[in-house]
């Protein structure tokens, strides 16, 4: 193929290739300066002519923010003239179903990529010193790409069947929505087909600029880096739309848009929620390719092949639990900059209509913590040494039972009138007490701090501490966490005695103590490891059939985590398609309940993991061939010891 | 385990766990509570001039808490909150909690102290806190969200203003965190998302208002003074008026004091100077209210009952307002508290104004010139002097036949009632 | 190795001392200490459990397998929330509880490797072998489970006439007025009129708490404890309120038992504490008959007992229940 | 959590006195200054 030799000529190459990619990225941007200049023009042509009619931005209020009307006002839309609909199935289910879809495989393909980069970084930069083991992250960057590359045409299907059933249903809401993004469709689009470029000369060039840690290889990160830049600023832009829905900006009262588009982009939700995506995007990611680890570990036939679906899966899910732990953070930015926003919009999420939502939120967070933990105890099994700490496994198990108890407790309890006559009242006076902010806090906290404690002793269960102070440090370990412990525990239990508004502010260093034991935990245990003696090598490939359901189960917690958490930003612009500004005069105006809502979800995802088997059966067909290759290298790879850095 | 196994029992496998996952994730979701939310009608305007003060009440509290029983909703443990979303912030009743914003609560806890004065006498005292001509200074260019300046004289437009403009007046400490209590965080409730309509304000107003003292109404008067313009006028895309619904019959503004006193038979018990078909009533007062209301307002009666906590009028006009909403408030020394209670459902607010009005134009020389006299039971006497002497007894005539839609109404010389039949009552 | 185990058990035991007031207060809804002996009974089970089974199965050697544990924790949990637990709480909490314990035991066996080979191993066994006693119990178990599934089907086939579940409002909101022989009260304004203190003026709420723990009985009194003893005359003997409300003003009176709802618990603070004079004296005046529509379709048996004693009893019953039960009314200051 | 064997050399009296310290630390890192820190910075009294 590219028959470059020589180090200079190589590295023109590369050089002279990265640009030409980078005039590219900026090729679809040039109509928008076009089209800018133009109206400028045009703006001042009808200033010489008349005035131009100016109105308020809804939402950004500075003195000077008059906008000039560039468009139509939103029409008030008409059933059934400005819907459709299929008999009488809701109009909204379908396209609920639609999108949902589109976002599976959109987030798929875009998480994707992420990890691809990561690993591949990680391959080069093992290379230097192991090159057994950067060609093991190296290929198993190439297998997830190889997924992702089925994945992305399914995703181009399904956002065309999205568009259409918009067209077909919601006509005057589409209408007006591409009204109000036309002038930055086209660059979605074009970058759409740039992302498709990108995508295959970086998948079909990987072999051909595969110089183990050289400058082509370094070229392809490059390309790697772009690729995800590029999905990144496509994901952003279809977020805006969404952000724009519920927060809109950059249109007067009657939505007329105000000729900004930046405005109409940048609208108060859209920051929180894009990072909120990415993170999400990235958990999801990692469950989805943990998922399909766990199906090849299972399906395969040697111990080798096991051994190099067993590690992927290890590295997906670690690496999904990564973006995992921040997202709550980042879900709390989110919820304070809606509060900021409309109190109104906080207090229907939080106390209001969509409150018994949270419980199934916290249900699903309760599931993907005991099923990380209950992974992790399974990984141990392959770990020789880890015998040692089996007995604690119990007692973490116990603590995280009891907090989900704790956590799942409502505070309005069902019950006949006997059960009530029976109970005295409608609080019961024990367990009455987990129903309260105070206990649920406690609880979530305490279950994150056991999950590092679980993650700290998988770090040192296969090796023998040597640091001369080393009790020094398990007993600071042990302060460190019993501390965080008692701390949370009192807090919580403070709680009770203090009013609400204090109450609130309790939780901040609630979490402070537990993100304590997460950090400081983890880097002195990682301190504590250094120049450990190994009890024995990691046995890839041994783990139990346990562990791998377990992953299942992750990955499905996480696909329906982000359905009922999209059924919930969703339903909280209620009877409204843009927030304030067009309001959904459908039948199917109203918030649908939670099990509705719980039965579609479970219907989505069902079907997406349906056509995400088709996907990987797809892979593995075009893969047969190779599929050889990959097995030998993975046996190797299997053989060979695995880095500290890995876990 | 799954050593020697082909792919497909494998994916049967893992098919099975992921049904059995997500049947188990929606079980669970259908086994709690299901709330649906349904999205609020669009506001529909009402014709004004067909509703009466207690109507408009209703409205309000069905736009406040969404039902018609508040308390009711808070002891089944959810919150009362209807189309204007008040209870998420202000808090109504004691049960409640909310404390964003400032408390609407009405209710005297000790006689001898008002512990939680009710927002409508509260309204009063803000227009005149000196923050209240602050803010006026402040915002004389026109709040920035609504355009409204602040202007409001009364407490009712006060409370119509704050609706329509929540930073014109900050409520101390209530205002956004770090704006010095110059804005506030409820929204503007004739935008989205409340979008209240104009007559919807109102009928939140006049809630607020006849809470705890109906007499206090002046919702509608405040409005159109603090707009300037009728209520109602540009309201243009009204949904056409509905239906005239059965039932009984309503006075409206659009008809002549004739008419109203005609159709609430008034002439069955009352005499009435200009009106043709009542010149015979018997049984109640001569409404000569040019005269009589000023009168009866420092009679020591009233102040009686004024003292009992009955009667509320301070004016003629509300004098007779409260005679016909609420009779059993004061009864003319001779009469019989015998007057129907039901006029507060009958009258629109602009039919009582046509009736009030009229009435109040009434006097001694109008009944002189219409010929009428005062009946002998009533203590102020007859305006010509001198006239016969009238049994009291007699002249309360207690007959009341509740099935007959005609009156037969026949009059003795001395112009007391032999025997009368009331049109019918239901 | 005994060593070994009894340093764990000197460590399970010396947590459970540590974790113990927590877990009281926990159990108990209350202070550590103040929350009386049942939680301490409840935390000395929970000891003694651990100790008997670390007696029978490293003391005794006695092996446990998990396949008895397992079903022996899941009735320990069962008995935890449905006995030990009290009030008893409703079924639907309960299957949510028991839901999490069936998972986490699952999990609990299957956490190793060797202890899910402990679990797994005789049910394997049972399925596959083919001697005597693994047929036997083959046997026993299809026979069993069908006949169990059978009889948990025919159960709920069975026509059920429970109760709906209903919300009721327990306290429903009282009539702006109501009226009393004749007389209208204003619930919202009137005031008890034996609410007097020692200078003959109205007795703030609150302040008759210098009265609580006094002798009504003796012959020089002051006069609110006067109102008091008429007050308990009246419940006591004139109405009888103590033939269902109780003794001790806990509605555990000898007829409380026949009644659904039962009678109100002045002794809990949820009743009368909660609850304005005004209100306890619609209640009283007015009984049962006089609920409003959202009170049902849970009403009342109390009976209207305006029909039976004097406006001025009721008051002095309304002064003796929260003299007796040391609340204050509720007000709204 | 202690497998070390090395660690047999430690003394119990120098493993009560680190404890000790490292108990005080936690304290006062958690509840002096975490709790208290935050708390302030919330603007909330914290009573002790």
């Amino acid at each position: 193929m590219l028959n470059l030799n020589g180090e200079k000529k190589k590295k023109i190459g590369a050089w002279l290739l990265l640009s030409m990619i980078g005039m590219l990225v900026l090729l679809p941007f040039t109509p928008a300066v076009v089209m800018a200049a133009e109206e400028k023009a045009a703006e001042a042509a009808a200033e010489g002519d008349a005035e131009p009619e100016k109105a308020k931005d809804v939402f950004y209020k500075g003195p000077g923010e008059f906008g000039i009307v560039s468009g139509p006002p939103a029409k008030e839309m008409v059933y059934p003239d400005d819907y459709g609909s299929y008999g009488d199935f809701q109009s909204r289910t379908i396209i609920w179903i639609a999108n949902q879809q589109h976002l599976y495989f959109g987030s798929f393909v875009l998480a994707v990529p992420m990890f691809v980069w990561v690993m591949e970084l990680i391959g080069i930069l093992q290379y230097g010193k192991d090159r057994k083991a950067g060609k093991k992250f190296d290929d198993l960057a190439h297998e997830m790409m190889k997924i992702s590359l089925t994945a992305y045409s399914v995703t181009a299907i399904l956002g065309g069947i999205l568009i259409f059933s918009f067209l077909a249903l919601y006509p005057g809401f589409f209408r007006y929505l591409s009204g109000i993004f036309r002038p930055v469709m086209h660059i979605y689009a074009l970058l759409f087909i740039l992302e498709s470029g990108v995508l295959y000369v970086y998948y079909y060039g990987w072999d051909a600029m595969n110089d183990g840690d050289g400058d082509w290889k370094w070229s392809h990160l490059a390309l790697g880096t772009m690729l995800n830049a590029v999905g990144i600023v496509l994901m952003v832009m279809a977020n805006t739309w969404v952000s724009f829905m519920m927060s809109p900006a950059g249109v007067d009262a009657q939505g007329r848009f105000l000729g900004d588009i930046w405005k109409v982009m940048h609208n108060p939700l859209m920051v929180p929620i894009v990072i909120h995506r990415i993170l999400g995007n990235a958990a999801f990611g990692g469950g989805v390719v943990a998922a399909y680890a766990a199906f090849k570990f299972l399906a395969a036939k040697n111990i080798e092949e096991k051994g190099h679906y067993d590690w992927m899966s290890y590295i997906a899910m670690f690496m999904g639990i990564l973006a995992l732990i921040p997202l709550p953070f980042a879900g709390y930015w989110l919820m304070r900059e809606i509060y900021a926003y409309r109190q109104q919009m906080g207090i229907t999420l939080m106390g209001g209509l969509l409150a018994w939502v949270f419980i199934m939120q916290a249900t699903m967070i309760a599931t993907l913590f005991i099923t990380v933990n209950y992974y992790l105890f399974q990984a141990m099994g392959r770990m020789p040494g880890s015998e040692r700490y089996h007995r604690y496994f119990k007692y973490m198990l116990a603590i995280l039972v009891v907090s989900t108890i704790a956590w799942l407790t409502p505070h309005t309890l069902v019950m006949t009138p006997a059960e009530l006559k029976a109970m005295g009242g409608a609080q019961h006076p024990v367990v009455g007490n987990y129903g309260v902010m105070s206990a649920k806090n406690t609880a979530i906290n305490t279950m994150i701090t056991t999950t590092c404690v679980c993650f700290i002793i998988y770090q040192r269960c296969n090796f023998n501490v040597k640091v001369p102070w080393a009790w020094k440090g398990n007993l600071f370990l042990f302060f460190l966490v019993f501390g965080a412990e008692a701390n949370i525990v009192f807090l919580g239990i403070y709680g009770y005695f203090i009013p609400a508004n204090v109450r609130i502010g309790l939780s901040v260093p609630q979490v402070a103590s537990t993100l304590t034991v997460l950090f400081i935990g983890v880097w002195m245990n990682v301190k504590m490891l250094k120049g450990a003696e190994s009890v024995g090598e990691i046995r890839w490939g041994r783990m139990s059939v346990r562990g791998a359901y377990a992953l299942f189960m992750l990955a499905v917690a996480f696909t329906w985590t982000m359905a009922v958490m999209g059924y919930l930003r969703s339903s909280v612009r209620l009877h409204w398609h843009v927030n304030e500004i067009l309001r959904d005069n459908s039948p199917w105006a109203f918030t649908n309940p939670l099990g509705y809502a719980g039965n579609i979800n479970s219907f989505n995802v069902l079907l997406f993991w349906t056509m995400l088997l088709f996907v990987f059966w797809l892979s593995a067909l075009a893969g047969k061939g190779k599929e050889k290759v990959a097995a030998e290298a993975a046996a190797e790879a299997a053989g060979s010891a695995v880095p500290a850095g890995s876990h | 385990m799954a050593k020697k196994k082909g792919a497909g029992i494998i994916v049967f496998k893992v098919a099975l766990w992921y049904c059995t996952i997500l049947g188990i994730f929606a079980a669970y979701t259908n086994w709690l509570p299901q709330i649906r939310g349904d999205a609020p009608e669009a506001a529909v305007a009402i014709d004004v001039s067909a509703v009466t003060p207690e109507m408009l009440q209703e409205m309000g509290e069905k736009i406040i808490y969404g039902s018609h029983d508040p308390l009711g909703v808070l002891a089944r443990g959810e919150g009362p909150i209807g189309k204007g979303q008040c209870p998420l912030c202000h808090r109504f009743f004691m049960e409640q909690k909310a404390d964003r914003c400032p408390n609407m609560i009405a209710l005297k806890t000790e006689p001898q102290k008002l512990l939680q004065v009710s927002e409508e006498a509260r309204s009063h005292e803000r227009v005149k806190e000196p923050r209240y001509e602050e803010a006026k200074k402040r915002l004389a260019d026109g709040e920035k969200d609504s355009g409204i300046v602040p202007h409001a004289e009364t407490g009712g437009q006060y409370l119509i203003e704050s609706e329509y403009c929540p930073n014109c007046f900050v409520v101390e400490g209530f205002g956004l965190k770090g704006t010095n209590d110059t804005v506030s965080p409820m929204p503007i409730i004739n935008k989205p998302p409340i979008q209240l309509v104009d007559t919807e304000i109102v009928a939140v107003v006049s809630y607020l208002q006849m809470r705890d003292d109906p007499s206090k109404w002046t919702a509608k008067d405040d409005w159109e003074a603090y707009f300037g313009e009728e209520l109602g006028a540009n309201e243009e895309d009204a949904a056409p008026a509905e239906e005239k619904p059965a039932g009984p019959p309503v006075a409206l503004g659009s008809e002549s004091p004739e008419e109203i006193v005609t159709k609430m038979t008034c002439y069955a018990c009352h005499k009435i100077p200009g009106i043709s078909v009542a010149k015979t009533g018997a049984i109640g007062p001569l409404l000569i209210e040019g005269t009589n209301s000023a009168n009866r307002l420092k009679s020591p009666e009233y102040q009686a009952a004024v003292k009992a906590g009955k009667a509320h009028a301070t004016t003629p006009r509300e004098y007779v307002i409260e005679s016909i909403m609420d009779p059993g408030a004061f009864i003319v020394p001779g009469f019989a508290d015998d007057m129907m209670k039901d006029f507060k459902h009958k009258f629109t607010v602009s039919g009582l104004d046509v009736l009030v009005d009229y009435l109040l134009a009434q006097d001694e020389a109008a009944a002189l010139a219409d010929g009428m006299d005062r009946l002998p039971n009533e203590k102020e006497g007859p305006i010509k002097k001198p006239e016969a002497k009238v049994d009291t007894g007699e002249a309360v005539a207690k007959n009341k036949s509740m099935s007959d839609d005609k009156q037969t109404v026949k009059v003795s010389s001395s112009g007391v009632i032999e025997s009368s039949t009331f049109i019918g009552l239901n | 190795m005994s060593m070994f185990k009894k340093k764990t058990l000197l460590t399970q035991v010396l947590v459970l001392i540590l974790v113990a007031p927590v877990l009281a207060w926990a159990g108990g809804g209350g202070g550590p200490f103040s929350a009386g002996t049942f939680s301490f009974i409840k935390v000395g089970l929970v000891i003694f459990a651990i100790f008997s089974a670390w007696l029978i199965k490293d003391k005794m050697g006695i092996p446990l397998p998990k396949l008895i544990q397992a079903p022996l924790l899941w009735v320990l949990c069962y008995i935890n929330f449905r006995v030990i637990l009290q009030p008893p709480i409703p079924f639907s909490l309960l299957a949510m509880y028991m839901g999490v314990c069936t998972v986490a035991i699952f999990l609990y066996c299957s956490i190793t490797a060797s202890s899910w080979e402990e679990f797994s191993h005789p049910i394997a066994v049972m399925l596959r072998e083919d001697h005597g006693t693994a047929k036997m119990s083959r046997y026993a178990t299809f026979l069993i489970v069908p006949g169990l599934i059978a009889f948990q089907t025919y159960n709920q086939m069975l026509p059920k006439f429970g109760e709906p579940i209903e919300l009721r409002t327990v306290h429903p909101a009282p009539p702006a007025s109501i009226n009393v022989h004749k007389k209208l009260v204003t619930l919202q304004t009137a005031e008890n009129p034996f609410r007097i203190g020692d200078d003959g003026n109205y007795l703030k709420v609150g302040d008759e708490s210098q009265y609580f723990g006094g002798n009504s009985w003796t012959g020089d009194v002051p006069k609110f404890l006067q109102q008091v003893r008429e007050g308990g005359v009246v419940f006591f003997g004139t109405a009888g309120c103590f033939y269902c409300h109780g003794d001790n003003l806990d509605g555990k009176g000898p007829f409380s038992f026949a009644f659904n709802p039962i009678p109100a618990n002045f002794a809990d603070p949820g009743t009368i504490s909660q609850l304005q004079e005004t209100f306890v004296f619609w209640r009283v005046a007015k009984g049962g008959p006089d609920l409003s529509r959202e009170a049902f379709p849970w009403a009342s048996a109390m009976p209207p007992w305006e029909k039976h004693l004097t406006t001025n009893e009721i008051w002095k019953v309304i002064i003796f229940e929260y003299w007796h039960t040391g609340f204050f009314p509720r007000t709204w200051g | 959590m202690s497998e070390n064997k090395e660690e047999q050399k430690v003394g119990i009296g120098q493993k009560i006195v680190f404890g000790a310290i490292m108990a005080a630390a936690s304290f006062l890192y958690y509840v002096v200054f975490l709790n208290k820190s935050l708390m302030v910075l919330q603007n909330l009294a914290y009573p002790y």
